[in-house]
Order: structure tokens, then sequence, then C-alpha cells
């Protein structure tokens, strides 16, 4: 159950939502969601499992925490979207390939510098096509701007136990594959 | 010399009682062993004038009545049921064995123990008091008088009347709260109502409570001292003020106001806006503030509701669930509807001011759309919440508050206007938000239950403590559930006392005392010392002392014998009137005298009748385990389980699953 | 002497709060055994948590400690009457007193000669189906039965006499015949208590067609058998109530009732699925409490007031809009389960003609704080308005302070 | 006066700004920023998405790393670290089971937390625990400005670990009016900016940030503050991209507060690189 899964991952009990509607009201992006964070709650409830990962809500949730604030059952709707978020991935769902692109380069570069590489970033980012030609021509007119003002996406330095980060990633991914069987 | 009656039951008790009475008659001396067909329709003269007669027949739970009559008719002074019906006949294949164990046993018992009955001194003084002069208030004073009774109301404003003198047309009453309050005054002829005023001291017990009241005289100060027999909390309830919901900009936007305060407005007739909004729940049904229903909110928004847009107003209800329950209030929100009262499902999520007029967000859930709404007006039906003094209260007269500062009741069900201490009642709001009605309903009920607890005077056992052996450890004092036990100083140390009117006899004190200074009848520790030793030569093995409790669990043993359950004859009964009287010693004891295991079998959580003797042996039961262990033992050995009656089946499970844990264990040997 | 007609939880607190004060009573109670529709619930609201309906009244003999009603012996009591079996056939109104007939008719067992051992039951050859008990003989009792002595089900007892033979007290007269009882009362208590309105009117639910549309006191006494099966399940509230057509008034509990149910269900089988279709959650005050953990163990709550049930290859497929999503949406369910609305005993008519009381539109008796229109004539439980378990043991209480004046 | 730092991966790369104008400007101060040795990246919102599990484990990591170092408190000047670090600091010194479980996880890397640390966001640091009257005493330059500070979403939520109420937020007024300026009032001041959708869903990336830039422009502040990286880089970096798109006129300069606070300090402009905001000439102009 869909619900179940999520609960399990963000430890929020999404059936206790009674449906008030507070979030939807708080949410700065619900304009351009399919359905508004309560509606989405309600689907969970229902056990819609293909109308919630088909939705966009979760991945337009800006993790501005407003919905979580407000609740008055103390629910977090921001924490329920990372969840199905994690439930996306793990089925190879993406709301685009930019998205996609940039999530797979970010989790590369954790495990290889262990934090996040914004020069090295730039350069896979467009190879692998991240971006279209529009864009990239609007924002290489950009780049020049911030490369004149010496903003220029830096080499970060690796740290020194990355085995460290490869073992704790290691375990998730074990403790992930225990729960599953 | 001591009877023994075995009742047959009409061939029910499907054990060899003959051959049962002849070893007793061998094995245990002193006694006169009789067997009789239906002892509850007969009777048993043949035991006349007797000290102590052992009736071994059905549950108690039916005829303890019944038998207890016969005794009162015959002149016995002592009746001691043993049930060998629900609790051996009925689930044991044979229960021969266990049968005699119980009966000698409650022989032994018998022969320890001395009649501790003692009658109540009657109660004279008929007065009461009450805190809080709301609706509550002033009715359980009228209904009181009407019964004969002096009332004091103790008020801590300067005017009577509480939060109904604020709303201007009361439901379902179609006046207003003060017209409400001005008629019950008016008929008040034996009550002394003293306004400005606060309990600062109480000391005393059931039937003669003195109380100390502080009276504020403009600058003055003066102290009061009220006897009373019985006191009535009615303190009422307040609004919550929601200044911690700044989404709502209660406090700086002029127009957001809460209902309470436009009940103000629409008692002067003056609502300065053309388009209101009422937002239902705020602060209520919300996890950070109070996660209860407020119960009333939706009646009086509605009814604000229909009186505005008599006046031609435009309005509109955001609310999540509309609660009018039952047929009046039912009416008033279709006629709210039918006026033209808009009801959007949802919450206000923001309030902003602009030139004075207000616009809200909310996503309406039904239409589902995030919308804007402009208002000249926002109405907060904001929470109703427990009066801070209620704390201080709480304290005072020794009761208890849960977690939102309401007062505790008894027990939900059926003791919604009791408290745990004897003598000190509940109504109105107090406990609970409740409408008008129920506030008068609740009134009354406290009338009645005070005309009773004054009138009567009980027969029945009480703990006392023998001043010498007392230490002044305090722990009784402070294990006791009702608040029986009061410390006095004597010399260097202090001393326990027990308030004969206070206890109800649940054994907690005796249990835990460590020198045994303060005792029960019928369950000090020399009877059940007895008791056990006795029960523990049961030629059965392994044995399990199952101390049961004589409420709710005794109940379920019962039912599971009703429903013909099966379990194994090793789970020898020691009755206890609350788990709060098992004891260390009493464990230990069973274990010295050849249990196996022990079992504690006692109501569920939040259950215990006498409030939190199951909660104290759980502490035994830990403390045993870790005993145990530190003596080298296996710590499994001991185990609780609570239950009710319908929930038998647990019982019976866990009796079939423990035996076989204790099975696996090895023999205890203790070396004499 | 107080009368007390109805031996429900309303009935049987107005007994000891009336006896308790050293006033002497009656019950009369049309069936065989006390405890009115508390008999049929397994479990009861609000405490936490739930234990048994029998646990409602306090024991007479120790204050403030409440215990069952049977374990309060109150059929022992010296100044209460109970009369069981019997049934009200005349009041009237005499220098201020009531004189009212009642007739008790025949158990066909002696109450002051059984002793509720049970050989009877083991003798008798005839089995029926029972309501409450599920199989049992023609000579019966309940679980825990007040008073404590066996009935004869003299429709379905075929006079062999075996249970005779067995019974040493003699308490067995198979020829009893009914009883004719003159008393003579000061005030009367009305306390008869409520119905379940079954709604076989309301077509679309096919309730009375299809087996597996049930309403919730059927529910409650199949758990009380321990014989509910499903996987899934919808409740639909309000079913006769908030309906013009039917009953207007909100039945108050219902959501309480369906609330405990789903929740007994999900503790005892963690797999079933619940629906419960509704249109406002009604859990005022503390019950919000329930409502929340219902939520939290993953009860599904539709807001939606389903239009059609209909049953295909033993499922029930139900119809209906779900107005949070506004969407028209189809659920197959293996039971149905209806709250439908509460209403008065069919009793109360033929009291109030006997007695000139004002009864509302519906069969309700009207009163204001238990107080009826006929001086020294008071009304306690769902006589008046329908009620919970509380409230129902306060109005009991409280309509006996006027008694008491 | 030293504390724990926890950079985060922003200040290393783009926005060093940020991380110039932070150590520049507390040594003024005399507070001296001890790095946390081997930080890890919090995660951002990219690997919660991903792996939540991991995600709160590599927090859970960084947490160790300072309590190993002896870092009584550790401050993030990074929002979203801030709420990654402080969250996952809370959830587990106030949840036993998920204590062990985060445990389990980290000794399969050789470590272990238990809870000593205190994670602080600068702005919080700064105000409530520096103190603002020994700021006071310090401003050299008071800027006269009116100045609008724009908090964002995680300095105030979730509640857990809000700086102060969402609602209305003070501090970082507080800290405007200390040095010098005239805070303004405005309804956007918590309001998201839409965090990384500039990225996955530009199209309502931008829609979030021109409505936080439309609420700040009615106050006619002349001044932005900012205290997270990512805020900074919306409102700075995306201003002109929105005015091109929108067909509007900003002109609102946007800096961080550090940067405000060393030039009140008497720092220059380019100790506190200054220069890096995009809105810098505006601010000339």
């Amino acid at each position: 159950m869909i619900a179940e899964e999520v609960s399990k991952i963000s430890g929020e009990n999404p059936f206790a939502c009674f449906q008030c509607g507070d979030c939807t009201g708080s949410c700065p992006v619900s304009f351009a969601m399919d359905y508004g964070p309560r509606r989405m709650i309600h689907l969970i409830q229902l056990n819609l499992e293909e109308e919630v990962l088909k939705a966009n809500t979760h991945w337009l949730c800006a993790s501005c925490y407003n919905c979580t604030y407000r609740c008055p059952r103390n629910i977090s709707f921001t924490r329920i979207s990372y969840a199905l978020r994690n439930i996306s991935v793990k089925r190879g769902i993406y709301p685009n390939k930019t998205t996609k692109i940039f999530y797979e380069i970010f989790l590369d570069h954790m495990l290889k510098y262990g934090r996040f590489n914004e020069g090295i970033f730039v350069r896979e980012f467009v190879a692998k096509g991240g971006k279209g030609l529009k864009e990239l021509l609007r924002d290489i007119n950009l780049g020049l701007k911030l490369w004149k003002k010496g903003k220029i996406p830096k080499d970060v330095d690796k740290i020194d136990k990355l085995d460290q980060i490869k073992k704790i990633y290691e375990a998730c991914v074990k403790e992930e594959k225990e729960d599953k069987q | 010399m001591i009877g023994v009656l075995i009742c047959e039951c009409n061939g029910a008790i499907t054990l060899d009682l003959k051959s049962i009475a002849d070893s007793l008659r061998r094995e245990v001396g002193d006694v006169e062993v009789k067997i009789k067909n239906a002892v509850c329709i007969d009777g048993f003269e043949e035991f006349k004038d007797y000290e102590k007669l052992v009736i071994a027949a059905c549950s108690p739970q039916w005829h303890e009545r019944t038998f207890k009559n016969f005794a009162k008719k015959h002149g016995i002074k002592n009746i001691y049921i043993v049930n060998i019906r629900e609790h051996i006949a009925y689930v044991h294949k044979d229960g021969a064995k266990k049968a005699k164990a119980q009966i000698k046993a409650m022989i032994s018992k018998a022969r320890a123990g001395e009649n501790g009955l003692k009658k109540e001194k009657p109660k004279e003084l008929k007065s009461v008091l009450i805190v809080g002069s709301g609706i509550a208030g002033l009715t359980a004073a009228l209904e009181l008088e009407k019964l004969g009774f002096k009332c004091y109301i103790v008020e801590k404003e300067g005017e009577i009347g509480g939060i109904l003198k604020d709303v201007p047309i009361v439901y379902p009453f179609n006046k207003s709260g003060e017209e409400i309050i001005r008629e019950i005054k008016s008929k008040l002829k034996n009550t002394e109502i003293i306004t400005n005023a606060e309990v600062f001291s109480v000391s005393g017990s059931v039937g003669n409570f003195d109380i100390s009241v502080m009276r504020k005289i403009e600058d003055l100060v003066e102290v009061k001292s009220i006897k009373a027999g019985a006191v009535v909390l009615a303190t009422g309830i307040e609004e919550f003020k929601p200044h911690d919901m700044v989404e709502y900009g209660y406090g700086t936007y002029k127009n957001v106001i809460t209902q309470l305060e436009l009940a103000k407005m629409l008692k002067e007739g003056k609502v300065d806006a053309d388009t209101i909004v009422m937002q239902l729940c705020v602060g209520s049904r919300d996890e950070k503030f109070f996660s209860y229903c407020s119960k009333r909110c939706c009646i009086y928004s509605i009814d604000h509701a229909i009186m505005l847009k008599e006046m031609g107003k435009d309005v509109y209800i955001v609310y999540m669930d509309i609660r009018t329950t039952w047929k009046s209030e039912e009416e008033l929100f279709r006629k709210a509807r039918e006026l033209g009262v808009k009801f959007i499902r949802g919450k206000i999520v923001d309030i902003l001011e602009e030139n004075g007029k207000l616009s809200l967000t909310l996503e309406d859930t039904l239409e589902q759309k995030v919308k804007t709404l402009n208002a000249d007006m926002v109405v907060l039906s904001s929470a109703l919440k427990a009066r801070e003094t209620n704390t201080i209260l709480a304290q005072l007269f020794d009761v208890e508050t849960d977690s939102y500062g309401f007062f505790k009741k008894f027990y939900p069900k059926i003791r919604v206007v009791e408290t745990r201490r004897r003598g000190i009642y509940l109504a109105g709001a107090a406990s609970e938000p409740k409408s008008v009605k129920e506030a008068i309903l609740e009134a009354k009920a406290v009338a009645k239950k005070i005309a009773t607890e004054l009138k009567a005077s009980f027969e029945r056992a009480r703990a006392s403590v023998n001043e010498d052996m007392c230490i002044g450890c305090e722990i009784c004092y402070k294990l006791c559930p009702h608040r029986a036990i009061t410390m006095y100083s004597a010399g260097e140390t202090s001393k326990a006392k027990v308030s004969e009117e206070s206890c109800k006899a649940c054994g907690t004190c005796v249990a835990n005392c460590p020198t045994g200074a303060v005792q029960l009848p019928g369950f000090s520790t020399k009877e059940m010392l007895a008791y056990i030793e006795e029960i523990m030569k049961a030629d059965i093995e392994p044995k399990i002392a199952t101390f049961v409790c004589y409420e709710c669990a005794y109940a379920a043993l019962d039912a599971a014998g009703m429903s013909r359950e099966r379990y194994p004859e090793n789970y020898l009964i020691i009755p206890v009137p609350c788990l709060g009287r098992v004891g260390l010693l009493d464990v230990f004891k069973a274990f010295e005298s050849g249990a196996s295991g022990v079992l504690l079998v006692g109501c569920l959580e939040n259950g215990c009748h006498y409030g939190r003797g199951n909660k104290n042996a759980e502490m035994i039961v830990e403390l045993t385990k870790a005993i145990l262990e530190g003596i080298g033992l296996e710590k499994d050995r001991i185990d609780i389980i609570k239950v009710v009656n319908a929930d038998y089946k647990k019982f019976v499970e866990k009796a079939n699953g423990f035996i076989e844990k204790i099975k696996e264990l090895p023999k205890l040997e203790v070396k004499v | 002497m107080i009368l007390i007609i109805g031996g429900g939880i309303a009935g049987m607190q107005s007994a000891i709060e009336v006896t308790s004060y050293g006033l002497e009573a009656a019950i009369v109670e049309k069936s065989p055994y006390l405890g009115g529709n508390a008999n049929f619930l397994h479990k009861y609201f609000p405490s936490m948590p739930l234990d048994c309906s029998v646990c409602i009244t306090s024991c007479i003999d120790m204050p403030g400690i409440r215990k069952c009603f049977y374990r309060s012996s109150i059929f022992s009591l010296e100044n209460l009457k109970i009369y069981t079996n019997s049934e009200i056939k005349e009041i009237k109104k005499e220098n201020g007193k009531f004189k009212v007939v009642i007739e008790k008719l025949p158990r066909y067992v002696r109450e002051d000669r059984c002793v509720n051992c049970e050989l009877c039951k083991d003798a008798c050859p005839v089995e029926v189906e029972d309501n409450l008990l599920g199989k049992r003989k023609a000579i019966y009792s309940y679980p825990q039965p007040i008073p404590p002595v066996y009935t004869i089900d003299m429709q379905a007892c075929n006079k062999c006499g075996k249970c005779k033979e067995v019974c040493r007290t003699d308490a067995i007269d198979l020829e009893q015949k009914p009883e004719k009882i003159e008393l003579e009362a000061e005030a009367i208590i009305i306390a008869t208590g409520f119905e379940e309105f079954k709604p076989h009117d309301m077509v679309e639910y096919g309730y009375g067609t299809y087996k597996n549309v049930i309403t919730q006191l059927e529910l409650a006494k199949m758990l009380k058998q321990d014989n509910f099966k499903a996987e899934k399940v919808l409740m639909i509230q309000c079913v006769g109530s908030r309906d013009k057509r039917f009953f207007a008034y909100c039945s108050k509990i219902c959501c309480m009732f369906a609330i405990k149910h789903a929740i007994m269900l999900k503790e005892k089988y963690p797999d079933i699925e619940i629906y419960i279709a509704y249109m406002d959650i009604r859990t005022p005050g503390f019950y919000e409490y329930w409502y929340r953990k219902a939520r939290e163990l993953g009860i599904k709550f539709l807001r939606s007031r389903p239009g059609d049930i209909v049953e295909n290859n033993g499922k029930l497929e139900v119809y209906f809009e779900n107005t949070l999503e506004k969407k028209v949406d189809k659920l197959e369910v293996d039971y149905v389960v209806l709250s439908t609305a509460l209403i008065p005993n069919e009793n109360v008519k033929r009291l109030a003609e006997m007695l000139g009381l004002e009864l509302d539109e519906y069969g309700f008796i009207l009163s204001e704080d238990g107080r009826t229109n006929v001086p020294n004539v008071f009304v306690a439980g769902l006589a008046s308005s329908v009620k919970d378990v509380p409230e129902t043991v306060l109005e009991a209480v409280a309509s006996t302070v006027e008694v008491i004046k | 006066m030293k504390v724990g730092y926890y950079p985060g991966c922003s200040l290393k790369g783009m926005e060093d700004a940020y991380s110039i104008s932070l150590i520049s400007s507390f040594k003024v101060l005399g507070i001296e920023l001890v790095e946390i040795e081997d930080w890890n990246c919090c995660g951002a919102s990219v690997i919660p998405s991903y792996d939540y599990k991991f995600a709160n484990a590599l927090a859970a990591r960084n947490l160790a790393l300072a309590e190993e170092q002896n870092l009584r408190t550790i401050i993030a000047p990074c929002s979203e670290c801030y709420n990654r670090l402080a969250y996952i600091n809370y959830k587990m010194k106030n949840d036993a089971g998920y204590m062990e479980k985060m445990n389990k996880i980290l000794s399969e890397a050789g470590l272990e937390y238990r809870g000593t640390v205190e994670v602080k966001h600068a702005v919080d640091f700064l105000v409530n625990d520096f103190g603002i009257d020994k700021i006071k005493e310090k401003v050299k330059n008071p800027i006269n400005k009116k100045i609008a500070s724009y908090y964002g979403c995680l300095f105030v939520r979730p509640r857990e670990i809000s700086v102060e109420s969402a609602e209305n937020p003070k501090t970082m007024d507080s800290l405007v009016e200390a040095l010098g300026g005239t805070p303004v009032d405005y309804d956007g001041k918590t309001k998201c900016c839409g965090a990384s959708l500039v990225v996955s869903n530009e199209k309502v990336g931008l829609q979030t940030i021109k409505n936080v830039l439309d609420s700040i422009k009615e106050t006619e502040a002349e001044i932005i503050v900012t205290s997270c990286p990512l805020c900074h880089a919306n409102l700075d970096t995306q201003q002109l991209t929105i005015e091109k798109e929108f067909k509007v006129n900003y002109m609102l300069p946007v800096m961080y507060f550090t940067q405000l606070l060393g030039l009140a300090l008497g720092l220059s402009e380019r100790e506190v690189a200054l220069n890096k905001n995009l809105t810098y000439e505006v601010l000339k102009v």
C-alpha cells in the first residue's frame, strides 16, 4: 500500500489527515500542481497509487514547510513529498529528463566527492543533455555575467574519508533490501 | 469453630464433593463441614450464630448479597465465599484437588482474620461549597437547596454568571445568558454567593470539609472559613485567545475577532460590517493547541450567523465538519442553510488587511480551488479551554486534571460527576466543554449524588495504621489512590493516618508498607500470608499463584467459566480487592511456599477501579523480575495480564500459554 | 414506591439511584432479562481502552467503585423488585398516586427456585437460532443474566419434560400462566430506550434483500458472537437520519458507534479494509480522540452519501460521489454496514396514551431535564432523545433528583 | 569566541561571497569560525528526494564529526543545510528509537552520535547568542537605508527547529536596525522563493520568485538582505531573468546579511565581496 510505504520512509501518517485543506491553501506552488497537497493525501488514503505517482505535486513541492507549519493534525506534507519522490525514483519515474540528470549527477557527486561539485556539475549537466539549446544560449548569456563577477562554478575539494560515505550508502541500500524481504 | 458449607448447585458443581468434605474434616481441625443443595434458595440456618462461615459455591458476583442477607438473618458475623463453580468445576476437567486447596486456604484466612466491618459515622453537615457561579454552579445550588442543603458559591470574578453572561441568545432557551442567570439567582434562598473570592486552603474529608476562602473587598482581604459536607467544582470554561495563530492576525487586525467578542457586539445590537466570515475549529481539533473538539462552537456560530443574516448581513461559515447533533441543533443548521448562510468546507490559511478590508485565502475542498474571499470582519470560533485556575484548585482539593487542565472524571462512562476523591464533585464544563443543557443535567446529577452520599452510612472495612509501628516513610501516603492517607507530625518523625471516609479499601497501602503498620481487615498481612501458605500446599504441580483483582479480572474469570472455556487447574486463585494489594511480600511468600510461577490478573490500562492499582502492580512485577534475576532465578516466573469481562478469551489464552513457559523452567527448590 | 418502566441502562441506573437513597422501587421490563440494548453491544466507548458493555453501573456496597450490572447484584436488593417478561397493562391516577396493572408473562421457570445451574440447558434437545446468542436451546439464559434464572422459549419448546427431570430444585413449571400484578407507585420513570431504524424503505441500499447489507446493531451482535469475517467493509452514516424523508434529526451517536466498530475490527484484523462514508463526522468534545485514532489506524473516510448498492457475484458494488474528489466512483465490498437512525421504542406510544404524555413528531417523549408534562412522571435515557451512555446515566441520575424531592 | 562552522557546498562554490563576508565580518566581531573537518554535503533537497534515509544519515555524519571534534555549537549559514542538520539533530535527540536506527547506519562507517551538538543558524547565533548590543557597539558606518529582510522558508519552518515564529519573524530586522537601517514590513518575508524549482521546473520557479520580489517592491525598500545562498541566488541572479521574462523592472539590490554587517562594521566592499552580487550595479545607480 502506498500509504504504508510513504509512512515508512517519512515517518508521517497520511491517514491522520481529516481533509481541512489548510495545506493546499498555504502552498505557494499549488497553483501549478495537478492536485493540491490535501487531495494528494486523500488519494494516498484511498490507495490510488497510479494517480499519486503520475501527479506532478510532489515534484513541484519546494519544501517550504508551510503546510507542515499549519497542519492541525501535525502531518508534514513536505516529508510526504520527499517520500513520494523516493518511491517514484525507485520505480524510475521522473517528471522530466532534466530532473533525472540533475539527480543522478548529484548522487554521483555525493559518492565520488562527498560534496556537490558545481564546476564539474555544469560540464556534466550540459554534456548529458540536461539543457536544451535555447535555455543553454540564455544560460550562457547569464553565465557570462556571472563570470564577469567572478562567480564561476568552482571545483570543490573531495572529502578525505570518502569510504565512510560509501559505507553509509551501502548500509542504507542493504537495509532497504532487507525491508523488502 | 468455623463452619464450612459446600453447595451442590443442583449437581452443576461436578466435583466429588463428598470426598472433599471428608478430607476437610480429616485434615482440618475445628471445622463443621456440610454439603447442601441450592444454598442461594434455602439459606443456611444450620450454622446459626456461627462466628465465621466459609461457603463454597458459585461466584460471589451472583449471590454474595443473597448470602449476606441470609447471614444477617441467621446471626452469622462473617462469611467467606469460595468460587468452586465458575473458577473450578466449569473450567477444569478434574478440579477436586484445587477445590480442596481453595477451601482450605479460605479456612486458614478465616481463622487468621477478625471482624473488620465498621459502620461509618453519620454525616451531619448539610452544607455544600460550590466553586464557580456559572450555569452549572447556580443550578447545583438551586437543586441542593430544594433537597435541604445550605450552599456557598465562591466566585473569582466580581460578577456571577461565568462565560454565559455574555451570550446574547442561549441555545436552546431563546433567552439571553444574563436573563437565565438572573432567573436562577432569584430562586436561590439559602445560598450565600461570595464574589471576588478564591479558595485558598482545604482540609478534612467527605462530610466534614474545612475550607478557607479569601475575599477581596477593594484593597482589603477578608478570610472566611466554611464548613461543608461536599464540594462541587463548577469552574466552567473560557475562550482561547488565538494570538499565537498569527496567520489570522488576531490582535493585530481590529476586525478579526472571536465568537465571544461577536456575542458582546450582538448583545449591544451593533455589528459594523456587511460581509462576515466565520472560521470554525480555531485552536480546537488542532494538535498544536487543543486536540479535542470544543463541541459548542458549531452551534453558537450558527446561532450568531442566523442573527447576522436576519440583520441583513452576508455570512460565510468556513468549516471542516458541522457538528450539530440531535434534533433542534440539526434544525438550526438547516435553517441557516435555508436562510442563505454560505458554508465553505475548508480552512482559512491567511488573512491580510488592506484599507480596512480583509482578504482571506483558503482552499474550498469541495470545489478543489484555492480561493480568495473578501470580508469586513472575520470571526474566529476559538477553542473553549479549561480555566487556568483549575490546576491550583486541583492541588488544593487533591483531585486530578488532564493534560488540557480539565478536571478528570472518575470514570468517563458512568461516573462523570465524581472525582477520585469522595465528596468532591464536578459539574458543567469543568471536566469537558459542554452545552448548557448538559451542564444543567450534570448539576442536577451532582445534587442527587451529594444527597445520597451525605445520607449514606456504609458498613465496611477500612485500613488503619498502628501508630507504634509506623516509621513515617510516606510510601502509603504517596501511593494511596484516593488520598485517604495524611501525614501528621508526632515528635521527631511523622506518622500516617487513614481518613475513614476517604478510604475505599483497595489495600495498596497494606501491600507496600515496609513495617506492616497499616492493615486492612479481610486483607491484612496475616490473613493473606495464611491464605497463600495454605493454598500452596495443594497437590498440583507446577503451582501458579494467581492474584486476581476482585473487579474486572474476577469477572473475566467468571465469564470464562460461564462459557466453559478450559484452562489448566494449576492456577491457584488468590483473590485481592485490587491488584494494588499485591506486594513483594505476597509474591515472594508464594514462591517460598512452593509456587513455580506468579500471575497477576487485573483491570485494563486506565481501567483500574481504584485509580492506579494495576500500575502499582506493574511496579511490583518489575521489582520482582529484578530481584529474581538478582538471586539467579528466571525473571519469566512472574507476569501480569489486564482483562475485562468481554475479553475473557485473552485470559484463557494467556493461562494456556503461561503454563507452558513455567513448565519449561526448572522446579523451584526452596530450602527451609 | 417508584415505578421504572424499562430495564436498560437508564432504567437500571435510575433504580440504583432511587434505592440507594432508601426508597422502594420496581423495574418492569418486557424482555426476560435486564440490560436492554446493552446486552447486544460488545464494548462501549468512551472509556479508554474500550471496556465491556456490562460494566456499566456501580456497586452499592462500596462508595466510589464501579462494577458491572450483574456484579452489583441488583436482583438481590431488598428494596427493589424486578418484573421481567412483564408489560404495563394499565395505569390510572388515583389520589395523586399511580395504580398500575402489569402482566407478567410466564417464563415457565420459577424465579425463586432456579439456581442458574445450567443442567436443564444441557438436557434440552431443541436447538434454535437466536439473534443475540447464535445457536441456543429452547431453555436458555444470557451470559450474565439478571435475574440469574433460565427462561423457556415456548415457541420452540416441545414440552418433552427433560429439563424438569434434571432440575433438583423443582424450578420448571411448564404450566405457568400469565400473572396480573397490581402496584401503587408515587412516581414513574420511563426508560424505554431506543430501537434501530430498519431501512427496508430505502430501496437503494437493498437492506433486507442483500444478505450482506446489515445495520450497526447487527454488526455489534456479530462482533459479540465473534463470527464476522470480511476483507472489505463499507459503513454508511446517516441512513435515515438527517433525512427529511425519514428522520430529520441527527442520531448523534452513530458516528462514534461506527468508529468504535471500525477500530475494533481494525485492531482485530489489521488487514481488513474499512471505509466510512460520511457527510460530517460528529465526534464532539473528547470523542475527537477516537476519530483521530480511527484515521491513524488507516480507516478510510469517504465524504459522500452512496447512491446505490448492487449485488454482483456475492460482492456488493457501491456507487457514490466522492465529494472531495468531485468524482463518481464505484467500490466493491463484502459487507455494507448501515448506521441507521435511532428511533424510540414502539411501546412509548401506548404509554403516552395511558399517561397523557406529549410526544414529538417522531415519538420521542417531550421533556425538560428529565421532567415530562405530567407531574411525577419522569423520563431517563433514549426515550426522550438520542444520547450516549454517559449522558443516559447522567439523565437517569438527574431525573431521580426530582423523584427524591 | 570560537564556534563550530558548517559551510556547506554552496558557500564553497558559486556563493563564496557569503562565506567570505561571513568570515571577515565575524572576525571583526571577534568570533572565530572553526570549520568541521572533513564535513560532507548535507544532501540538500536532492538526496532526500532520492533516498530519504541516506540523506538523513549524511546529515547525521556531520553531527557525529562535530561531536568527535568537540564542537558544542555549530552554525550553518545556509538555510537548507541548517534545516537538514537541525532537523536530524532534533529528531535524534527526541526519538530514542530513531537515534538507535541512525547510529546503526553510522556504525558501519565507524561513527556514532550521542546528541551533544547544537545546530544554529548563523543569524540566530549572531543576534540571540552573540547579542545585538555588542554588535551595535562596533558599528562604524551606519547604513541609513530602507532594508527588506527576506527570511525565506527554512529559517522559520518547520516548527520543531524554527528560529522564531513563522508568521512575523523579527531576528533579521533587529539586526538591520542595529546596523542603522530601517527595516520594512511586508507580507512576503517568509514566502517561498521556490528553492531549486528554477532548475527542475523553471516556469513555476520563476513565478514564485516573482511573487516574492513583487511584495518587496511594494515596500519601496532600497536593499534586500538574505540569509541563505539559495534565496540569494534566486532573488539576485534570477532577478535579471525575471525582469526579462516578465518585462518588469525591479532594480532591487540584494546582499547577504553578512555583507551588510561587514559594511556597517567598516569593512570595504571588496572585503565582503559585494561586487559578486549581480545586482551590485543597481546599488551604484
